[in-house]
């Protein structure tokens, strides 16, 4: 870095945007602008990771994140229908969740500014390369990575049989019943007309 | 440089904004949203102390970070098949609705 | 020979020294240098290759292509290469067409969001010897996680339409993009591994050594590099969208899919969008498997390392259009039954075949470069057969259509 | 094995894309401004005006009988009759269109007023580059742009050309032959009864006195290849009830 000056500048501008992303993910009243924002929210996170130093962190912050949770949430807004209903967006008890997270955010803020040793600038320079991100992680901390190999399987599993429609031939039996014409031909052969103008293979 | 301050005062932010959206919010999709505001909030702070801690080569804030979006990834999958299957069986994710026991 | 292969980086040195500029914009004269020559010259080259294509995908029909747009008031017709120009006045003077309806700021960011992230994907590919804008410890991973941000893209721009065909393809594209982002990611993590860095000039100096004195160590030379190769050029067609993979604009079906609603300079900027992919793809695609901008045999590298670069990359890039000349457009099912029972799990052998390379690289007996080659393909062959068989479908019922006997 | 199939249809394109460079044959492109398809005989794009001789005005064979205007499906003919008349090609005196107009931005190029046309004097022309600037003006043809002499309708159809001439030729000959026949009737009738100066005076107009001959003779050329040479009953229907007007004085 050139100088220091520009780094707060650079700072404030970036947690500026993230937060106020933050605020329209949570406030806005249609659910996709909500999921873009967000969106908006992780990259600009991500950007604060790499302004830390955190490369491989940022990265994949926005692999998973931006490119990942995002459009998983943009896609279940869609898939449930939320993108066109406009009913009352918050709960009847939001003063009290309001104010809540009012006490909450100063019972967090009031403490970090009057802790001296907060206002600290960074000891040192570390060394975050991927290189020892890897050997790290394939050797003091390859239990966890390994658990969390698991956990990520046993997720995957769990949202496919979560999701998954309950009885898939029933649901598209009624929704393929062939509509009865008058009698006019009794006979048709179910199996081959479940998918009408796909083969269907042997 | 930044002092540390400035970046846990944001995350705290970030997480009172989480926060709020989760408690006040009505959808389903949107709690959700908060939670991983929240999470991610946390993990800002696991960043931030790493980078002004006096061992931060030992990469511990890095490594939790790392296993944390591995866990966030896992739990909005699952949080979003269970939107999806309240939706299914419901026809709605607002939150105040889902409140019958008989399946 | 040393100037001419530094001549760009000598060059950018020596603008940056000029007492001319103030000591305070020096790092910006020297951020600009970087950029600027890459977004000129890969703007360049997108309007070339779209002229290119076109006259390539004429000739393998029988027809001339576009030959017509030169010099503007002149005979000159330079062989139609005018004609990207042409295009491109056209495309920026048009109206911009927004849908009533449309979601207005999401539809215009939409383009934005596609082309910005692409552009940023060059920065860390190393055109040359000591010739990449910023060394990247992570490299790689700043390229998926870039590439990960054109979903959100085509999301934005299929949904806030509110058109059903831009829908439609906006889903078939995300769903593409995720499918056959994992085989492209595996395929590089072979590498990744091979090499144990995720810097793109690390992996290119990995690929520098010439053995037997005229072999080069390129990454595609070796049985599982090969292998990997082919899956990368695959996803990276599906990645892309080009041709044979192009269900989400299939304009059969779907008219332009989440192009439909798009018109004017937005039309162009998405366009463009799509071709910077294509070129950062295939730059990549060089830089891992093709040892990036060293020369094939030791003697040639007296030809500077950027034309090097720049010939493997124009070579990729006429195979991506040759190949759209071939193939027909896939099926939907075929699409996925490609993606998830055929390049996921051989990528998958393909790692393992990597790691065997890898740790059989220590023998030291006679024949054991044999063996190694022989044990490598014979794995990846055989799980390409295999797997390749489970594709074919070869006994269809006979095509049954319910109202229409 | 799968792939085989990709490097096989690799192959073919390689193949047409070497081929198109070496083998010009293989090119059907034909480049438009610089070469052009000949023109098929009998292609059609909108009307024009037959005029014989040199001059557009003398030599114009319309008539002005309005009936290309009456039949025409977009209704994109206007014509102007004229007050005085001109001899016709059979130096008959004639009414002559004072305006024609055809509107081609409206012509469908259906060929009906040429179907019609009892005097052979609209026909279908071939030119196609018609484009322009000016929708308004340059799209309506006015009789000074529609006047072709015969000649360039020889050259478009010819065939066509040749038997219309043929059939002209004949009801001059025709009436040449009544106008003789008449003469002689006339003075005839200077010392004949009344009656034969009846009969004579309903056929003067050129193949009135030879009726059922014209009508077996106009089927041969008309079934030899000719679609657009008018039917016997419309060529002479239009022209009896001007006859008698025209004997008279």
């Amino acid at each position: 870095m050139p100088t220091n000056a520009p780094m707060p500048i650079a700072f404030f501008v970036l947690a500026g945007v993230t937060l106020v992303s933050a605020i329209c993910a949570m406030s806005l009243r249609n659910l996709v602008h909500c999921g873009l924002c967000l969106a908006l929210t992780f990259a600009g996170l991500a950007t604060i990771y790499l302004q830390l130093g955190a490369e491989f962190v940022g990265l994949a912050q926005i692999l998973v994140y931006v490119g990942a949770v995002a459009i998983l949430i943009v896609f279940t807004i869609l898939l449930t229908r939320n993108a066109e209903v406009h009913i009352s967006p918050v709960s009847r008890s939001w003063m009290v969740g309001l104010a809540v997270a009012i006490i909450v955010c100063a019972s967090l803020v009031l403490p970090i500014f009057q802790s001296p040793s907060l206002h600290r600038t960074p000891i040192m320079t570390p060394d975050a390369t991927v290189r020892l991100i890897g050997e790290k992680l394939m050797t003091q901390y390859v239990i966890p990575l390994e658990a969390i190999a698991l956990v990520l399987t046993a997720a995957l599993l769990g949202a496919v049989v979560i999701a998954m429609r309950d009885e898939p031939e029933e649901k598209t039996k009624q929704m393929m019943e062939p509509p009865r014409r008058g009698g006019a031909k009794p006979e048709l052969d179910p199996p081959r007309l479940s998918i009408p103008a796909v083969e269907t293979r042997q | 440089m930044t002092p540390l301050h400035h970046y846990l005062v944001f995350a705290a932010l970030l997480f009172s904004i989480g926060l709020a959206g989760a408690l006040t919010r009505r959808n389903a999709i949107l709690v959700l949203i908060g939670i991983e505001l929240m999470l991610n909030a946390a993990n800002l702070n696991f960043i931030a102390f790493w980078r002004y801690s006096a061992n931060a080569n030992e990469l511990t804030g890095i490594m939790f970070v790392i296993f944390s979006i591995g866990i966030a990834a896992a739990e909005a999958a699952v949080g979003l098949a269970i939107v999806i299957a309240i939706y299914r069986h419901y026809r709605t994710t607002q939150l105040q609705n889902v409140d019958n026991l008989k399946g | 020979m040393e100037g001419v292969d530094q001549i760009f980086v000598i060059a950018k040195h020596w603008i940056t020294a000029w007492s001319f500029w103030p000591n305070a914009l020096r790092p910006f004269v020297s951020i600009l240098l970087s950029i600027v020559p890459i977004i000129g010259l890969f703007a360049l080259a997108f309007g070339i290759t779209t002229v290119v294509e076109r006259k390539a995908l004429g000739r393998v029909q029988n027809r001339y292509g576009p030959n017509r747009v030169g010099i503007p008031l002149t005979k000159i017709r330079l062989a139609g290469f005018g004609q990207f120009m042409a295009d491109g006045i056209k495309m920026l003077i048009k109206e911009d067409i927004v849908p009533f309806s449309a979601d207005k700021v999401v539809h215009y960011l939409a383009p934005l969001a596609l082309a910005i992230p692409v552009w940023l994907t060059f920065a860390v590919i190393p055109f040359g010897r000591n010739m990449s804008a910023i060394d990247l410890d992570a490299g790689l991973l700043f390229f998926f996680a870039l590439g990960a941000g054109s979903e959100l893209a085509v999301f934005m721009a299929g949904w806030s339409s509110r058109n059903k065909y831009a829908l439609v393809g906006a889903m078939r594209g995300i769903a593409q993009m995720i499918s056959y982002e994992i085989p492209l990611v595996l395929s590089t993590v072979a590498v990744v591994m091979i090499v144990g860095s995720l810097s793109l000039n690390e992996i290119v100096r990995a690929q520098s050594s010439y053995s037997l004195g005229f072999i080069p160590h390129w990454h595609v030379f070796t049985p599982w590099g090969f292998a990997a190769f082919v899956f990368f050029m695959i996803a990276a067609c599906a990645e892309t969208n080009r041709a044979p993979f192009d269900l989400p604009e299939a304009e059969s079906e779907i008219i332009a899919g989440y192009l439909t609603e798009y018109s004017g300079f937005k039309y162009a900027l998405f366009f463009l969008g799509e071709y910077m992919g294509l070129f950062a793809i295939t730059g990549f695609a060089v830089t891992l498997f093709l040892g990036g901008w060293t020369a094939p045999l030791p003697f040639l590298n007296v030809v500077p390392s950027w034309l090097w670069f720049f010939l493997k990359f124009a070579t990729l890039i006429a195979l991506f259009i040759w190949v759209r000349a071939t193939v027909p457009r896939l099926r939907m099912d075929q699409l996925m039954k490609l993606a998830w029972k055929f390049l996921v799990p051989l990528t998958l052998i393909n790692l393992l075949v990597a790691a065997v390379w890898h740790y059989s690289g220590g023998w030291a007996f006679t024949g054991a470069l044999a063996i190694r080659w022989v044990f490598c393909g014979a794995v990846i062959g055989s799980a390409y057969v295999a797997l390749g068989r489970g594709l074919h479908t070869k006994h269809f019922a006979p095509r049954a259509y319910r109202y229409a006997d | 094995m799968l792939g085989t199939g990709l490097i096989k249809g690799m192959a073919e394109t390689a193949r047409n894309f070497i081929g198109s460079y070496h083998d010009e044959a293989r090119l059907v492109t034909v480049q438009y401004p610089e070469e052009t398809v000949p023109p098929k005989e009998n292609g059609r794009n909108f009307p024009f005006l037959v005029f014989d001789g040199n001059d557009p005005q003398a030599g114009l064979r319309c008539v002005a009988c309005q009936i290309c205007e009456k039949e025409c499906p977009p209704q994109c003919i206007y014509i102007i009759k004229s007050k005085d008349k001109k001899p016709d090609h059979v130096g008959k005196p004639q009414i002559y269109p004072a305006t024609f107009d055809i509107d081609v931005s409206v012509c469908m190029s259906c060929q009906i007023c040429v179907e019609v046309c009892p005097f052979e004097a609209i026909k279908m022309d071939q030119v196609f580059e018609l484009s322009t600037t000016d929708r308004f003006d340059k799209l309506l043809l006015r009789k000074s742009d529609l006047a072709k002499p015969n000649t360039y309708y020889h050259q478009l159809h010819p065939t066509e050309a040749m038997e219309v001439d043929g059939r002209l030729a004949e009801d001059k000959k025709k009436a040449e032959a009544k106008a003789k026949a008449d003469a002689e009737a006339k003075a005839k009738a200077a010392a004949a009864p009344p009656k034969a100066a009846a009969t004579a005076s309903a056929p003067v107009p050129a193949k009135a006195p030879a009726q059922p001959g014209s009508v077996t003779v106009q089927p041969a050329p008309a079934s030899a290849g000719a679609p657009t040479s008018s039917p016997p009953a419309l060529n002479t229907t239009p022209v009896q009830p001007e006859a008698p007007k025209e004997a008279k004085p």
